[in-house]
């Protein structure tokens, strides 16, 4: 049985959905707009059509009990989804998630298990804004007890999907809006691993260290550098907790160059912790400081022009390594970058 | 029952809401005003008409959702479409956009996308005046979603608890995006799941601004007789898709009304026909239109011509 | 009316926690049981007489008052005092300590020293026993502080809306740490403030064990009659200080009552003036007490013997 | 007039809190427990004799929305300080404060300013367990548009209040339950300014970076360790933001050895940013990578004995700067380290 098929991200995250409902009936799927008819942008549908409104149901606006709600089931033996639409909501959540969440395996003693996966979509584009674009991949991964999940490609919205409801620990699963659209093949057998990054691109010049959108903006970059015989290293981290150090840290130091391109604000964020890590698994081995990229230290503003500015991107990943190697900087005139507005505008 | 006057005003107010909001429907497929916008058609009877009733600069707070209450406070067009076209001359220099529309100099403290997270600062900001010792009236608005969030219960209670000036307003327009109260509530109704608080309660067809406006008077006075915060519910049509400028009846998750039901529903063609019934000339209220009309084609196209913010805006504002 | 065998294996419950708690106030003083105490000295009979009534392996919840809650459950004074004394032979292996303490396998699930945190929980478990399609009631208890807090009415709605089988006990002591019911309650009572919601609603007198049982028992009825959440309100009088083992009548934030009236809110008094009442010799309860006074002096004593957790427990058990 | 005294962390926050409420009327202090007869540990004591209450007065349990409170009083002109008896607590109130009052100002374009401070008590000892122990300075710093405090000293606690009171930004203030009882000379007219980190001993074999307890652990390992010959450099960062890269960078380059001693759990803490600016700051300089210290990767949990290895300590400290420097270990035997016990117990 061929089970190769090229896919959009938002259908590899809905069939991960489907394979796991279908195999386990105490998979369920719930949350603010999860069964209207835009269903999450598309990543949980047919699942009402599929397997009836009691495993994939819409609620009340109630972040905090909600996530309560789904702790709760889950220590009762189901495996619940739950999904928001903005990472940003998670914030109304976070008592459940660093007061009990992360410590209720820890408080019984290990009697109670907590296969919960929360999934939540980062905000980005057309005036999001401060309240609908934050990652927060790093708040989550601070608290130990959660695993914390940013897939990019197709492969891996499925492939980790799966494994994060698998999973017997509450894991935080964040999907950034723009890889939605993105294509790519996945093979329905290929099982992932939480805690396994992956070398997206071989080079020697330099390690590009990327979570979420970053691994796109750092593959345009990576294209661009190679005309000029820069070949980079791109690393996706895939899982923030648990990392995996080794992958990381062994392509630093063969490059012995580093740029961590975290989709996030650089301070006190996961951008540090990799810095930190690599800083020691490096050391003597790095022939510059590791570089930080991530999100300018500010609130998303609405207007584009700032909110391109705001985000790093495939450019400011070039200056980065133009920097790191002392190379005189790209002609970048002709080249073309993402935008956003040839997939979608306006409201959605 | 409002004097002719008065109801020609509020007709003048409704009316450069209406105006904007049609503009930007218009104006939105052109992808130049690139913020999310949550439209206001139909609901705009309960900002204009409650603001109407609010000594200038009361201090009000919103939602995404604020269009009408921006305009109602502010009358200002001009910040208006600069802000949503992202502009530097944008009350927010367009770092705001649509959602977080706020004009402190004139009360709108502020505005945002998060469900029910003005409704505390709100209850802080009557804190304040209760402090100084004044009784004015802080005004907050929200959808009825908002009282599904925790932090509306406790809003509710603290201000009750404190007695302090606070008036709540619930636009009701049944819907949640697209999910129906019966959905989402597991209380018979808004007013009731409020009863117990220690709070005066009013409710409205928020349809309808003479009724708007009379409720909120009466509020007001119960609330200055006995001081204590205010509730009240207003119920409203939301003619258009949850965000965006389109109608959504083609969705699937609700039924179109009849024409006649959706003349009803409509505040303004409610305000005119009331007015064209007092005896007012239908001359009188296109000259009111083509005005507002004016005002709104100039905002529009002057803010696409006004500059960006330049980048070193992006780190600006965030601390002192 | 409980018939006396009922009322004398519930007086043998009440005696047991009664008992372990006054060890708890001998023994606090010599500084080895290093966890916070919160005592129920006077809500024994809530926890008691609601999980009596519960048919054995209910899926329970509470908070850090949760002492009697854990005995109900389980009788169990050995595991009680390991996880005081902090020890590895505690349910939690002493990583719990006195405000963690819970037994999944009796389907006390979870208590926790955050207010109101456990009460979405027992909600989660109830859809879970309805997605699995029993009517098994899940119950949660709550002081009257957590009912401040926007997680309560968050998870009082979902359970409403979805007519879900949980039981809400809200253990009503009229305080929060020292402050009083009137300095943070903005509603008139919190039966009032419930009764909007779609749940059963029912109160009782939390010093009688009788009433606690009755009320119960009354509150399963409807709620298997018809499916829906229920509340039950009780108050009681807190004896102690809010955590430690003292009085604190001296602190000057509330009176002390009178000697009748101290007796009339002791619940293990009170059942045992009924039982003595209804012609049962003073000697089967002190064979009671006596027995239930080997059991906890047995336990405590045990506890100081056993092993604390080697240091490899310090990371265990974080992630599966 | 002579305005030095000896006086406690916690009577120096009372003095801080005295001296803003005679000075500014709009100065006010509000939370759970603040005018109870136990006044947070004795705190907030004095205040509603002094000043009322209408200016000290206890709430509903309602983070939540009490938070927004402050916010909406600080943008009316008030001056809030809002209580918090456990820093855990604040984790009810993320969504105010990393959704709104972290981005209001940005969003009003500058209109708006919020003169706001969270006081919360990080707990510790005695069982205080999974949900009375946490920090978590570096997740609030994380968010543009906040300030965060983190004092050591009675002299601190003083002048670093009264200045986060002033300061026209919200400013979240973190106070160690076991510095409440540490004394200190306090000059009440010794201005304090956030953003400056402070070298508390010099030396020149090691440069240890720590925040709140951890300085009163690094002083006792310091202690230690010079016995022998070893004199390390202890800089307090007491201000998380902004941050004082300076002090720290420059004592490192000095030293060229550096332990960062964190009050927080290590990984995407507050200390990996410490880490990451280190390693930027004295690259080619450090002559061993930074070592972090924090808590143990676990909740905390109740036990004493599992508490204790939780905890980094004075003996943590020696060894990490043992290791550094290549050096056999120190008989610790006859040492006597803090014990909490002797301060207090039981019930707190
Ligand atoms: C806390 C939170 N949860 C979810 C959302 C996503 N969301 C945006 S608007 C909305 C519906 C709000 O309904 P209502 O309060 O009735 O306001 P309306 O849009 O009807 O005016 C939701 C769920 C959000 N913005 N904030
Ligand atoms: C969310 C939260 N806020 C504050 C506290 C501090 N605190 C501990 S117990 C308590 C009072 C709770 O009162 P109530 O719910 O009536 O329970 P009781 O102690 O009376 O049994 C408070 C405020 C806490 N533990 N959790
Ligand atoms: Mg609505
Ligand atoms: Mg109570």
């Amino acid at each position: 049985m061929d089970v190769k098929s090229l896919m959009t991200f938002r259908e590899a995250l809905n069939l991960a959905l489907v394979r796991e409902m279908e195999e386990d009936p105490s998979v369920f799927v719930f949350g603010l707009d999860v069964a209207d008819h835009k269903r999450i942008f598309g990543s949980t549908q047919n699942l009402v059509e599929k397997f009836g409104t009691e495993r994939c149901f819409g609620t009340p606006l109630s972040e905090d009990a909600m996530t309560g709600v789904a702790l709760g089931a889950a220590i009762s033996g189901l495996r619940p989804v739950h999904v928001h639409i903005r990472a940003d909501f998670l914030l109304l959540a976070m008592n459940q998630i660093g007061n009990m969440m992360s410590n209720l395996r820890y408080m019984s003693g290990g009697k109670l298990t907590i296969p919960l996966v929360l999934r939540a979509v980062i905000g980005r584009g057309w005036g999001q804004s401060a309240q609908h674009s934050k990652s927060l991949h790093g708040i989550f991964a601070h608290f130990p007890g959660l695993k914390v999940v940013v897939p990019t490609t197709p492969q891996d919205a499925y492939g980790l999907l799966r494994a994060s409801i698998r999973d017997d620990n509450p894991v935080i699963f964040l999907e950034h809006r723009w890889l939605y659209d993105i294509s790519g093949e996945v093979d329905e057998n290929e099982a992932a691993a939480l805690g396994q990054a992956a070398v997206r691109r071989e080079g020697d010049a330099v390690t590009l260290v990327c979570t979420s959108w970053m691994n796109v903006e750092a593959l345009k970059a990576a294209e661009i550098l190679s005309r000029r015989g820069v070949e980079v290293e791109i690393v996706d981290v895939r899982t923030v907790t648990p990392l995996d150090e080794e992958t990381i840290v062994s392509s630093v130091n063969r490059t012995r160059h580093c740029v961590v391109a975290d989709y996030d604000w650089i301070f006190c964020g996961f951008g540090a912790e990799l810095a930190a890590v690599i800083g020691q698994g490096c050391f003597g081995r790095l022939k510059r400081p590791v570089e930080r990229l991530g999100f300018a230290p500010a609130p998303c503003p609405t207007t584009r022009p700032l909110e391109n500015l705001f985000y790093p991107s495939a450019p400011t990943i070039i200056r980065a390594v133009e920097k790191l190697l002392g190379l005189a900087e790209t002609d970048l005139r002709g080249e073309s970058f993402y935008s956003y507005e040839q997939r979608f505008k306006g409201p959605f | 029952m409002l004097d002719k006057k008065e109801a020609l005003s509020l007709y003048q107010k409704l009316v450069l809401v209406r105006l904007a909001e049609e503009t930007i429907r218009e104006e939105y497929f052109k992808d130049e005003m690139k913020t999310p916008v949550h439209l206001g058609i139909g609901a705009e009877a309960i900002s204009v008409g409650v603001c109407h009733c609010l000594p200038s600069g009361t201090k009000t707070f919103g939602t995404y959702r604020n269009h009408a209450l921006y305009l109602a406070v502010t009358g200002d067009t001009d910040g208006f479409f600069a802000e949503l076209y992202g502009r530097l001359s944008g009350p927010g220099k367009g770092k705001a956009g649509s959602m977080h529309l706020c004009a402190p100099e004139h009360g709108l403290m502020a505005t945002s996308a998060v469900v029910g997270t003005t409704i505390p600062l709100a209850v802080g900001a009557a804190l304040a005046n209760a402090y100084r010792k004044t009784s004015d009236v802080v005004t907050v608005f929200f959808g009825d979603g908002a009282v599904e969030e925790g932090a509306f219960w406790e809003s509710l209670n603290f201000a009750s608890l404190k007695r302090l000036p606070v008036l709540f307003v619930c636009e009701d327009n049944g819907l949640a995006i697209h999910a129906h109260a019966r959905e989402r509530r597991g209380f018979r109704s808004i007013p009731d799941a409020v009863r117990a608080f220690e709070c005066h309660l009013g409710a409205g067809d928020g349809s309808d601004i003479v009724d708007v406006v009379q409720s909120t008077r009466a509020m007001l006075g119960q609330m200055s007789q006995e001081p204590k915060p205010g509730f009240l519910h207003f119920t409203y049509f939301r003619f258009l898709e949850h965000v965006g400028p389109r109608e959504d009846f083609d969705a699937g998750y609700r039924e179109k009304p009849s024409p006649q039901e959706l003349e009803r529903l409509d505040p303004v063609r409610r305000l005119e026909r009331e007015l064209l019934r007092r005896g007012v000339a239908p001359s009188a209220l296109e000259t009111i239109r083509a005005e507002a009309s004016a005002k709104v084609r100039r905002g529009a196209e002057e803010a696409q011509k006004a500059p960006f913010a330049p980048p070193a805006e992006l780190t600006t504002d965030v601390w002192t």
